[in-house]
């Protein structure tokens, strides 16, 4: 974990809706890994108590990406930053993907859920290790991930105007039941998705890896303010409680079956 | 220059860091050393585990958040065994808070800490605990059942023993008051402000505790306004907390009479905030040529 | 969609503006057509002419302010020839808000303004006054004296009897149900947090009082949390008060409990803010198909 | 009064340590009067809960200006605002200087004290009243006024960089001796400026209005926050009590006469 002065290097709309910052940011790049994030301050004169979490969507050469849409008002001063800026973060925090060795490994993402899923993706690339990669949004001017399609990235659209009609989990059935291996999930994106793919994984018996999301104070198992709910208490764990795990330190990647079902 | 001896303690530096704001003081070793802090506060410490309340349990407020950890903690027999070993490794005050359901309570937990072999300076005391014996109220609303603690607790230790009030009263000097009749040596606050938040898109409270703790910058007048008041109603040293961010807010602190200060909910901006603030106030007694920071408690000047 | 029926007064909309930032409505006709708020409150009225507290008078702070005015007004006699005529000319709900430092003060400044030929539809008592029979204890934190007050009053008019509350007291429920009791027929809160600045340069406290009281945006979770502890303890009609700078604001304060609200230091950033709100309230219901504003009054959702 | 969207023409340093705002404010410039001021909402997301106040500097054909020092959030935020961009004000404020008619006008400036001076003088000189004004910085590079000198624009400098060493006062005595006819002073400055103006108005019996400022809330006599002490209850109050009167309603302009000498 570091508190490290990043220098922007740019800061760019990638699609109809979303902002990619690339930031200079040695100590960080050097130790992250794939479904880990970093936790931003905004504005040295930011007047809010708690900094911005953003997933890191690359890695390379002493540099990191995020991937963010304009929510409010951080995310509004950041998409306001001009290469050159300097940007105070702390990271990398949270735990990461692993376990993509034995089964062949589908990457699921929603909406910005698909930073940390593209650096996976990367990482994957990296390792040769085969894998399909499923992006959805909601229609098609929000995918920038376009020409960069082959037979194992698919993309969907919930108003059919690119790729396959429906969410992700439309085009899960087809990969899932054409591979004579298991597979394994990791997914990032808004609730409604990561429910799901758990209920589909949980369904089909496949292992299953989340990225949640929940509002942080500290971003590294300080204040206790990111709990979650969790059905069982897993050996990832670091800090599990029975009843609740911490998505800043535990997670944000939590086992499927950890996660109640809803 | 920032050294400030209280009793037999020597502190550095009058920075501390709050407690359930610094975890306890392991967690940020990446990012800060914390033998430059004047001390550490534990996150609160119980008798028995506790899993902590239902999420969701902060949110951000203007300039300030709402919390309702619940008091999550491992328990006074896991603290013992997996963090006090770990502060005999810091040169730094360590305090252990201890909150509580009873007065018992309290008792056992602080004189389970006190049977091992630690390096821990004291104890801080949170009374803005629910009392389960008297239907929920809490203990430092009342200043008989602060009394009735403190002693209890003064009765089983030599060590600093610092109350910690709630600022949700309508007299904080009688229950400070109340707390030296009952032993304490020193004082500390003030502990968050009831507050609340609602989510008008799914009709919900912010927190699922419906109530819970404000702190940070907003509550920074209120803190000063109650430190002012103990001041002037008791004369052992002060603990000043609420909202601190900067050397400003801690000499405004110790001009209104605090000997030392906490640091809480800023650490969540800048986990180094404690450090830099007594950089900051090193400068600051260089410049305005002041010999011991203590000079300046209480020196608030009006008629 | 925004009329809010209390008793036999029909209210335009939800929001009115608090006592202290809006004068008399009059000082802000060239920028806002009063009609269009469901309602004013004068700045606080005494028996006698007060000049007061000498200056400085306010200070700013993290999203709030602190104030010490120390309730300058020209008195009742001046308020009923100067004042109270204008109102006539106003068509929206007045309410004088009266200040006293003694039981008797309040009532002989109301039975004053009672024999006017006055157009106000009622009262709002500043409960957040010392009291000088009792050593300067405010009157707002004391249950009996609260319904005393109250009951004293009560026997004196007829019009509507709104008991204005202040924060600083332990359990806020108490002196809503004794105000409730003596009488009154709507409560308002909060008043200002006691809070209090420092200039570090000067070593003075930023208000001459040394003690003050915060308001603005900081103090909008404390307030919320306040009018829900009321709303669950008394069934009279409650004017939610206390950092509301927009309609979802306003709206977080209507789930709480609140019927009305009224605007108090936004009102400084921008005189038209109570319009801008009430036009911003339409816009939600039309969206969200909302028949009246008071079908949501207390649907918090919890368990 | 008007609450008006003013757009900003121009926005430019002056000298060392000033900026001046041009900006269109019709209905504000229609009314406006030398000595009068505005109070500015620095942003729409300003996170206090007071505007700034600010002297009206000139005003011609629809336009005002505003001549202001950085000291703070508010100015450094003006201070970043370009031309065209517009800025929420609230104005014209306060009362304002009259009683020019009978006696020799000094006016004198200390710092951004020039501010209203700049606009009275204009005012004189339109209306073909001889004067004289006396400006004083702390050293040559805060004057932004040196090519307009003339024999009635005297400048001083505390550090005797340019024109006469030393305050406005040393530059007063031979003035006010050279003049036949009696002298009237208006001022606006620092405190121990205004104090000592009007302490030697006081001994030679001058009559003298100072421009003063205070913390303002409201800036038109609402919240009762700019009380000032008086020794006098003057003919020109609007508000005055007997002991207290409000720099923003009764003032910003008062009569020496019922300021406490200091
Ligand atoms: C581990 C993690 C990874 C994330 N990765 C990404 C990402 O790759 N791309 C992306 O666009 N967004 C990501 N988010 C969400 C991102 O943090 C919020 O969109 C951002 O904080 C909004 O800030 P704001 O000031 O613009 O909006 P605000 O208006 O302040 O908040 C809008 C919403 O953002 C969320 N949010 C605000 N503050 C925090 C906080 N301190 N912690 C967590 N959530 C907060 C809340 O849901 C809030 O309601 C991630 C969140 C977490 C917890
Ligand atoms: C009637 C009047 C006319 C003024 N004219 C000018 C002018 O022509 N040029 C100029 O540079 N300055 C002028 N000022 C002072 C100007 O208002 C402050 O410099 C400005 O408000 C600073 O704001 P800030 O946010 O940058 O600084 P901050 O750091 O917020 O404040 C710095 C100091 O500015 C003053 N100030 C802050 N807020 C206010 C407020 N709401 N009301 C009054 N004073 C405040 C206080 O003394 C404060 O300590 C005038 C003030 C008044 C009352
Ligand atoms: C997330 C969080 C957790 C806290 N946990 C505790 C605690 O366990 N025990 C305690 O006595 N105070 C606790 N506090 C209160 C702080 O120690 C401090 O008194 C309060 O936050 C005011 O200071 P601040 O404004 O600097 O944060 C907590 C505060 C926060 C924000
Ligand atoms: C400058 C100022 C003057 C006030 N004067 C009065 C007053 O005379 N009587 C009163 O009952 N409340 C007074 N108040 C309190 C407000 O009416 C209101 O209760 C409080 O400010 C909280 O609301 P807010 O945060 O919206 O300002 C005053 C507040 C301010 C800021
Ligand atoms: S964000 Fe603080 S513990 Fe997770
Ligand atoms: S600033 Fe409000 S009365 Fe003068």
């Amino acid at each position: 974990m570091h508190n490290e002065l990043a220098t922007i290097e740019s800061n760019e709309q990638i699609s109809s809706i979303y902002q990619q910052m690339v930031l200079s940011a040695p100590l960080i790049a050097k130790d992250c890994h794939p479904g880990q994030f970093i936790n931003i301050l905004p504005d040295p004169k930011w007047t809010h108590v708690m900094r911005r979490p953003m997933s890191i969507a690359s890695q390379s050469n002493g540099k990191i990406s995020i991937i963010y849409k304009v929510v409010g008002e951080g995310t509004s001063i950041l998409n306001n930053l001009k290469p050159g800026d300097s940007l105070d973060i702390i990271g990398p925090l949270g735990n990461y993907w692993t376990d993509f060795d034995t089964d062949y490994p589908v990457l699921l993402a929603g909406g910005v859920g698909i930073a940390p899923i593209l650096y996976l993706h990367d990482h994957l690339l990296i390792k040769k290790i085969p894998h399909h990669l499923i992006m959805g949004t909601r229609t098609k001017d929000e995918h920038f991930f376009k020409e960069k399609t082959n037979a194992s990235i698919v993309l969907t659209t919930d108003d059919g105007s690119y790729g396959i009609r429906g969410s992700v989990i439309n085009a899960l059935d087809s990969i899932v039941s054409g591979k004579n291996s298991s597979v394994i999930f990791f997914a990032c994106g808004p609730s409604p998705m990561l429910n799901a793919v758990n209920r589909f994984a949980t369904d089909k018996n496949i292992n299953c890896y989340l990225a949640l999301e929940t509002l942080m104070a500290c971003g590294f198992g300080i204040c206790q303010g990111c709990a979650i709910e969790i059905t069982n208490n897993s050996a990832i764990s670091q800090t599990y409680r029975n009843q609740y795990a911490l998505v800043c330190a535990d997670g944000p990647i939590f086992d499927g079956k950890d996660i109640p079902l809803c | 220059m920032l050294t400030i001896r209280i009793g037999n303690l020597t502190f550095a530096s009058p920075v501390l860091t709050a407690s359930g704001t610094f975890g306890y003081g392991d967690e940020v070793s990446d990012l800060v050393n914390v033998d430059l802090l004047g001390g550490i506060v534990t996150k609160s410490v119980t008798l028995h585990p506790r899993e902590g309340n239902p999420p969701p349990r902060i949110s951000e407020t203007p300039f300030g958040m709402l919390n309702s950890i619940g008091l999550a903690n491992v328990g006074v027999e896991k603290f013992c065994k997996e963090k006090l070993p770990k502060f005999k490794k810091m040169d730094t005050h360590v305090f252990v808070n201890i909150a509580g359901y009873a007065i018992g309570d309290y008792v056992e937990t602080l004189e389970r800490i006190e049977v091992e072999d630690s390096t821990i300076s004291g104890y801080e005391i949170n009374v803005s605990c629910p009392n389960v014996k008297k239907g929920g109220m809490q203990f430092g609303v009342d200043p008989k059942l602060t009394e009735q603690l403190t002693r209890a607790l003064r009765d089983k230790t030599d060590k600093i023993l610092i109350l910690k009030l709630s600022p949700n009263v309508t007299k904080i000097e009688d229950i400070a008051q109340a707390a030296v009749a009952g032993g304490a040596d020193m004082i500390s606050a003030i502990n968050t402000v009831v507050g609340m938040g609602i989510d008008i898109a799914t009709r919900r409270p912010s927190l699922n505790t419906v109530f819970g703790g404000l702190s940070g910058p907003a509550i920074k007048p209120i803190a000063l306004a109650n430190i002012h008041k103990i001041y002037k109603s008791v004369s052992v040293p002060i603990i000043g907390i609420g909202g601190i961010s900067s050397a400003k807010d801690a000499i405004e602190f110790m001009l209104a009479g605090a000997d030392l200060v906490q640091v809480g909910t800023s650490n969540f901006i800048n986990p180094a905030i404690g450090i830099n603030i007594i950089s900051e106030l090193k400068s600051y007694c260089e410049k305005e040529n002041i010999k011991s920071l203590h000079d300046i408690k209480g020196k608030l000047e009006y008629q």
